[in-house]
C-alpha cells in the first residue's frame, strides 16, 4: 500500500489538476454550515470543515433524481414507452469524506447490488466515484463512531485516506482506483506510513462517546419489537424525516412520474420511514399508521433487522448527524442502549 | 427561569398524586446542549426529570393534538395561544386540560444561546393567555417592539428582489418537513403535500415545488399562527420560514386587528364575516 | 392570499380576484377584459414555472 | 443486466369489466417485443408493477397462469391515481409491464400432495392463476385432491364467474363458493364467512395436504386458527401478504415485516416463518 506526502503548498494545483479526469465534489460552506455539493472550477474542497448537515450519500444517491423519460405524445410513435433518462457516469471524485460516511456506503450497497437485482442508478455512480477520505482528528461530542464499527481512521469503502499533518497530508493509497487518482493529481513524494497508527490512536480516545450494542444480534427480534419502551421513547419525536435525510445510511425511496405537457420523468425521491404515508395501503389500511409503529421501524430497521439480515453490525455509523439535529432531541444512542440491554420478562 | 422549575415539579406531583390529571406534558433535560426533549409523565415519583430552562422551544401544545385523557401541560405564552387555538378548532376540549402557565422571559436562539430566538425578541405574550396555575409570578410584556420589521424591508422590495430573497431563504429545504410537524396548526390527517388525487405539488426538490410546500402551508395558518417559532426552532437547515408566516400575521393584524390564540371567545377572523372585512384585495 | 403571493415575488396583477353575480354579464365581461389586459401586459411568467426535472 | 426498473412496453388487448359494482376490471396485455414475452416468464403467485409513464406504478399480481401463452392477465380494483388511471384507458393503449416480481407458492415441491386453496374478495387472481395451471391436464395428474373455498361480499363480486361454473363440473376440484350475504334466491352455494366454510368444508390437515391462502388481513387472521384446529402444521400452510411497494425488487425499503421484504422475500411465506416475523399494526 503506498503512502504520498502532499505538501499543502501543491494541495490547490493537483485538485486543479483533477479537474479535467473526474467531476469533483467536496465539502465546501453553504450559507451557515459545510455542505457536499459539484464544485465548480473555482471552487476547492473545504478541508477544515467539521461535519456537515446533510452526508455525501448524495454523491451517488442524490435526494431526487431521473430515471426514466416518456413522452405521452400519441403522435410520437415511441409514446409510453420508458427510456433511460440521460446520464453523466464520468468519473467523479469526492475529496474529503468522513470514514464514517464512507462506510455508511458500503453497507448501502448490500441494499443496492444484490444476487438477484442490481440497481443501476446507484451502482453506476458508485462505481464511477473515487472516494478520497480525509481522517478525523477532531472529533464532535455527538460522534460514537468506535461504537458504530467504525472510527476517525476507518479506512472501508475510501480509495484514498488522508492524514492531515500540518503543512502536509499523508495520503494511503487504499486501492487502484486510489492511486490513479493521485497521479493524476501530480501527487508523487514519498510519504511516511508509520504516521497513521499514532495518529489514529489519539482519534479514536477523544471519541468519548459509548453506545452498547453487543447484545443487539443475540436478542429476538420479537421480543424487542414488543418491548414496552417504545410509546415512551417516541413520544417526543414530531415524525418528520430530519433523521432519515441525514442518515448516511437511510436509503428508502419513492418513484415518483412529473409530467410537463406531453413529456414526463419518472423520479426517484429520498422517503422516510417516518411518515405515515411511506406504507399507507390502496385500501387505506396502514400498517404503520402510529408515530410509535414509524419510530420503532426506524430502529428496529438499523440496529435489529439490518444486524440479522446482513451480519455486518449496525446500519449505523456514529456520525451522530441524527443525534444533533434531531428537533426533538431523540438520541440513538440511547435508544440503541435501551434495545441492548432489554430483557424480556419470561 | 430555572427557579421554575421547582413549583413545575410540586404543582406536577400534585396534580398526578391527587388524580387530577393522569400525566403531565413537559420537557425533560436533553442529551446534547441546548435541547430539551418534550416528555410526558405519567409517575409522580418522575416528576424530577422534568427541567424548564430557555431550551424548552418546541410547543407542546403540538403533543395534545387528539388525546383523549385528563392532561397538566407547562405551558408558556406561545404554547397557551395554541391551546387556545387548538380548543377552538376541536383539538382538544378545556376540560381536560390543567393549563400550568409559564411567564417567559423567551428562548434563547439553538445556534447562539447569548442571544434570544427571533420571534421571542419581538414577543408581546410572554405570559400565558390562559392557565390554571402559575409556576411564577407574570412578567412584564415587552413594550415597543417591532415586530414587522422584516417584513416591511421585503415589503419595499422590488418584485425580482423578493423572489430572489425567497429563493435564497429556501436553499437547503430539504422538505423533512420538520417545520410542519413541528408546527401545533399542522394537524391534518392528510397534508396536502401527500395528496395524490389531485397531487397539487411534485415531490422532489425542484426549487417551485419547495416554494409552493412553504407558501402553501403558510396559508394553511393565516389567523391561526401564533409566531411560537417552533418551526424555524426545528428546521435542521435553520430556514427562516418564519418570513412567511409572518407576513400572513401583520396583514391579519392590520386588516383584522387580529392576533391568533389570544381568547377562545372569538373566532378568527378566516373563520367568520363581518360585513366591514376588508375587501380592497376584490376588483 | 394575493398579499403573501406578490409578498414573495410573484407579479402584482399575476393573481386577481373578483366577485361577480350571474346576474352581473356586463361586469363579467369588464373584468375578463381588464384581467386579460393586465395579464398580458405582463408577459409570461417566468418565475413561478418548474425549469425542469431535478439534474443526475 | 437489464434494468430492474425499467417497464416492458405492453399494449392493452382486453379489458372486461370483472364485478357487478364495476370496482375491478381485468386487464390482458400483450408485450409489444415478442422476445418479452419470454424475459417476463412467471410462476404462479407472482406479482408484476403495471408501469403507466405519467401516473406511476401499482404491484398487481397476476391472474394468468404460466400455462396461458399470449398475453399477461391482471384484475385491477379502481382505488388510487393509478388504478383510477388504469381504468380509464382503452384496448390499444400503450402502457408498461415490470417483473414478475417476489416469490410464488412452492407447487413444484407438492407433487403428488392434495392442495387446498383458500381466497377472498379481489385477491383471488394469484389464486386463479394457481388453479388454473394446476388443471391443466399435464399438471392436474400429479396432485392429489384439489379444494377451492372463494369467498367474495356479494354474489356479483365473485371474479371469474364463467370459470368457476366450469370448474364447479369438474371432478377433479372441489369448488366451494360463499359469499358474506345475499338476498339472491337462485344462490346455490354457501352464505358465511371464508373462516367458517373452511371449518366445515376443508379437509382435515395431514402431511400430505398443504394449504394456500390469499386475502384481506382479517379473513388470513381468522382463517389461521380454523387451519390450525384442522390440523393443519405451519409449514404447510403458505400465505400471500401485502403491502405498500414501490420498487417490487427490496430496494426502497417500504414494504418490510421484520427484516422481510413482502417484496423480494415474499408475497409468498409460510404461517411457520409468519411466526417468526412481527406482527404489524400494533
Amino acid at each position: 500500500m503506498k503512502v504520498i506526502k502532499i505538501d499543502k503548498n501543491i494541495w490547490a494545483g493537483g485538485i486543479d489538476s483533477l479537474r479535467s479526469g473526474y467531476r469533483l465534489f467536496g465539502p465546501v460552506m453553504q450559507g451557515d454550515a459545510h455542505e457536499y455539493k459539484e464544485l465548480t472550477s473555482d471552487e476547492t474542497p473545504d478541508m477544515a470543515y467539521t461535519n456537515t448537515r446533510l452526508s455525501p450519500k448524495s454523491v451517488v444517491f442524490p435526494q431526487s433524481e431521473p430515471m426514466f423519460t416518456y413522452s405521452l405524445d400519441e403522435n410520437n410513435p415511441e409514446h409510453h414507452i420508458l427510456k433511460d433518462a440521460p446520464k453523466d457516469y464520468s468519473p467523479r471524485a469526492v475529496i474529503g469524506m468522513r470514514p464514517c460516511d464512507a462506510k455508511a456506503l458500503s453497507l448501502v450497497r448490500m441494499n443496492f447490488d444484490t444476487e438477484e437485482y442490481r440497481d443501476p442508478f446507484w451502482m453506476n455512480s458508485y462505481d464511477a466515484t473515487t472516494f478520497v477520505g480525509l481522517a478525523c482528528d477532531s472529533p464532535c461530542e455527538t460522534c460514537f463512531c468506535t461504537s458504530a464499527g467504525c472510527g476517525p481512521y476507518h479506512e472501508e469503502g475510501f480509495d484514498v485516506l488522508l492524514s492531515d499533518c500540518g503543512d502536509a497530508y499523508e495520503a494511503k493509497a487504499l486501492t487502484e482506483k486510489g492511486e490513479k487518482l493521485l497521479a493524476a493529481a501530480g501527487w508523487t513524494a514519498e510519504g511516511d506510513a508509520s504516521v497513521f497508527e499514532p495518529k489514529k490512536a489519539e482519534a479514536e480516545a477523544k471519541i468519548v462517546c459509548k453506545v452498547e450494542s453487543s447484545n443487539l444480534r443475540g436478542k429476538n427480534s420479537l421480543d424487542l419489537y414488543d418491548a414496552p419502551f417504545w410509546k415512551e421513547l417516541s413520544f417526543a419525536c414530531i415524525n418528520c424525516g430530519t433523521c432519515t435525510y441525514a442518515c448516511p445510511t437511510c436509503w428508502c425511496f419513492d418513484i415518483q412520474d412529473e409530467n410537463k405537457g406531453t413529456e414526463g420523468v419518472r423520479m426517484r425521491n429520498w422517503d422516510s420511514c417516518m411518515t405515515s404515508l411511506f406504507t399507507l395501503h390502496g385500501s387505506g389500511h396502514n400498517p404503520r399508521d402510529q408515530k410509535h409503529q414509524r419510530f420503532r421501524q426506524r430502529f428496529m430497521h438499523k440496529l435489529k433487522y439490518f444486524v440479522d439480515k446482513y451480519d455486518k453490525g449496525l446500519m449505523c455509523v456514529g456520525c451522530g448527524r441524527c443525534v444533533q439535529q434531531c428537533p426533538a432531541n431523540i438520541d440513538i444512542r440511547t435508544i440503541c442502549n435501551k434495545m441492548n440491554g432489554y430483557e424480556a420478562a419470561s | 427561569m430555572e427557579s421554575y422549575i421547582g413549583k413545575i415539579k410540586e404543582i406536577s406531583e400534585r396534580l398526578l398524586n391527587d388524580g387530577t390529571v393522569e400525566c403531565v406534558v413537559g420537557f425533560r433535560k436533553g442529551t446534547v446542549a441546548l435541547t430539551n426533549e418534550p416528555c410526558m409523565i405519567t409517575k409522580a415519583s418522575d416528576v424530577q426529570d422534568l427541567v424548564w430552562d430557555e431550551n424548552c422551544r418546541l410547543n407542546l401544545a403540538n403533543y395534545l393534538t387528539g388525546r383523549k385523557e385528563k392532561i397538566a401541560v407547562i405551558a408558556k405564552g406561545c404554547d397557551s395561544r395554541n391551546i387556545v387555538n387548538h380548543i377552538i378548532e376541536n383539538k382538544i376540549s378545556r376540560e381536560q386540560l390543567v393549563i400550568i402557565g409559564v411567564p417567559c422571559k423567551g428562548m434563547v436562539d439553538k445556534n447562539n444561546p447569548e442571544v434570544l430566538q427571533a420571534n421571542c425578541a419581538t414577543c408581546l405574550h410572554r405570559n400565558p393567555v390562559i392557565y390554571d396555575e402559575l409556576c411564577a409570578d407574570l412578567v412584564e410584556e415587552q413594550k415597543e417592539v417591532d415586530r414587522y420589521e422584516d417584513v416591511r424591508k421585503i415589503e419595499a422590495m422590488e418584485t425580482q428582489d423578493k423572489w430572489a430573497f425567497f429563493e435564497d431563504l429556501l436553499t437547503g429545504c430539504t422538505r423533512c418537513y420538520a417545520c410542519k410537524n413541528a408546527c401545533p396548526l399542522c394537524y391534518c390527517p392528510t397534508c396536502f403535500v401527500d395528496e395524490s388525487q389531485p397531487q397539487w405539488i411534485g415531490k422532489g426538490t425542484d426549487p417551485i415545488d419547495i416554494r409552493t410546500y412553504h407558501f402553501l402551508r403558510a396559508y394553511h395558518c393565516a389567523g391561526r399562527c401564533t409566531d411560537c417559532g417552533a418551526c424555524e426552532a426545528a428546521c435542521p437547515q435553520n430556514i427562516k420560514m418564519r418570513h412567511f408566516t409572518k407576513k400572513l400575521e401583520k396583514d391579519c393584524n392590520e386588516l383584522y386587528g387580529w392576533e391568533a390564540g389570544l381568547t377562545v371567545d372569538q373566532r378568527p377572523p378566516l373563520d367568520s364575516f363581518k360585513v366591514d372585512d376588508p375587501d380592497k384585495f376584490i376588483m | 392570499m394575493k398579499n403573501l403571493m406578490e409578498h414573495m415575488g410573484v407579479e402584482p396583477g399575476r393573481l386577481q380576484f373578483s366577485w361577480i353575480s350571474s346576474a352581473e354579464s356586463t361586469k363579467f365581461v369588464d373584468v375578463v377584459t381588464k384581467v386579460t389586459e393586465s395579464v398580458k401586459a405582463l408577459g409570461p411568467n417566468t418565475n413561478y414555472v418548474k425549469k425542469s426535472g431535478a439534474k443526475g | 443486466m437489464q434494468n430492474p426498473y425499467k417497464a416492458y412496453p405492453v399494449r392493452i388487448d382486453d379489458i372486461q369489466v370483472a364485478t357487478a359494482d364495476k370496482t375491478l376490471r381485468t386487464f390482458k396485455f400483450v408485450f409489444l417485443n415478442p422476445e418479452d414475452e419470454e424475459k417476463f416468464s412467471y410462476h404462479v403467485g407472482q406479482f408484476a408493477e403495471l408501469s403507466i409513464p405519467g401516473q406511476g406504478e401499482i404491484p398487481i399480481g397476476i391472474a394468468s397462469s404460466p400455462s396461458e401463452k399470449g398475453f399477461v392477465m391482471f384484475t385491477v380494483f379502481r382505488t388510487g391515481k393509478v388504478t383510477s388511471h388504469l381504468h380509464n384507458m382503452k384496448v390499444g393503449d400503450i402502457m408498461g409491464l415490470r417483473g414478475p416480481l417476489g416469490n410464488w407458492y412452492p407447487i413444484e415441491n407438492l407433487e403428488g400432495k392434495n392442495i387446498v386453496i383458500i381466497g377472498a374478495g379481489f385477491a383471488f387472481t394469484t389464486l386463479r392463476s394457481t388453479i388454473k395451471y394446476l388443471l391443466e391436464p399435464e399438471n392436474r395428474k400429479r396432485y392429489g385432491r384439489l379444494d377451492v373455498i372463494y369467498g367474495a361480499r356479494n354474489p356479483g363480486m365473485i371474479l371469474y364467474k364463467d370459470e368457476l361454473v366450469e370448474w364447479e363440473k369438474r371432478d377433479d376440484i372441489n369448488l366451494n363458493l360463499t359469499v358474506d350475504g345475499t338476498d339472491d334466491p337462485d344462490w346455490k352455494y354457501h352464505t358465511g364467512f371464508v373462516p367458517t366454510i373452511t371449518e366445515t368444508q376443508a379437509p382435515q390437515g395431514d402431511d400430505d395436504t398443504y394449504a394456500i391462502l390469499c386475502g384481506p388481513p382479517m379473513m388470513l387472521k381468522f382463517t389461521k386458527p380454523v387451519l390450525d384446529k384442522l390440523g393443519y402444521q405451519a409449514d404447510h400452510i403458505f400465505m400471500s401478504l401485502e403491502n405498500r411497494m414501490k420498487c417490487g425488487i427490496g430496494m426502497c425499503g417500504r414494504c418490510n415485516i421484520g427484516k422481510e421484504l413482502v417484496c423480494k422475500d415474499g408475497p409468498v411465506f409460510t404461517l411457520d416463518k409468519l411466526n417468526e416475523m412481527p406482527e404489524e399494526d400494533q
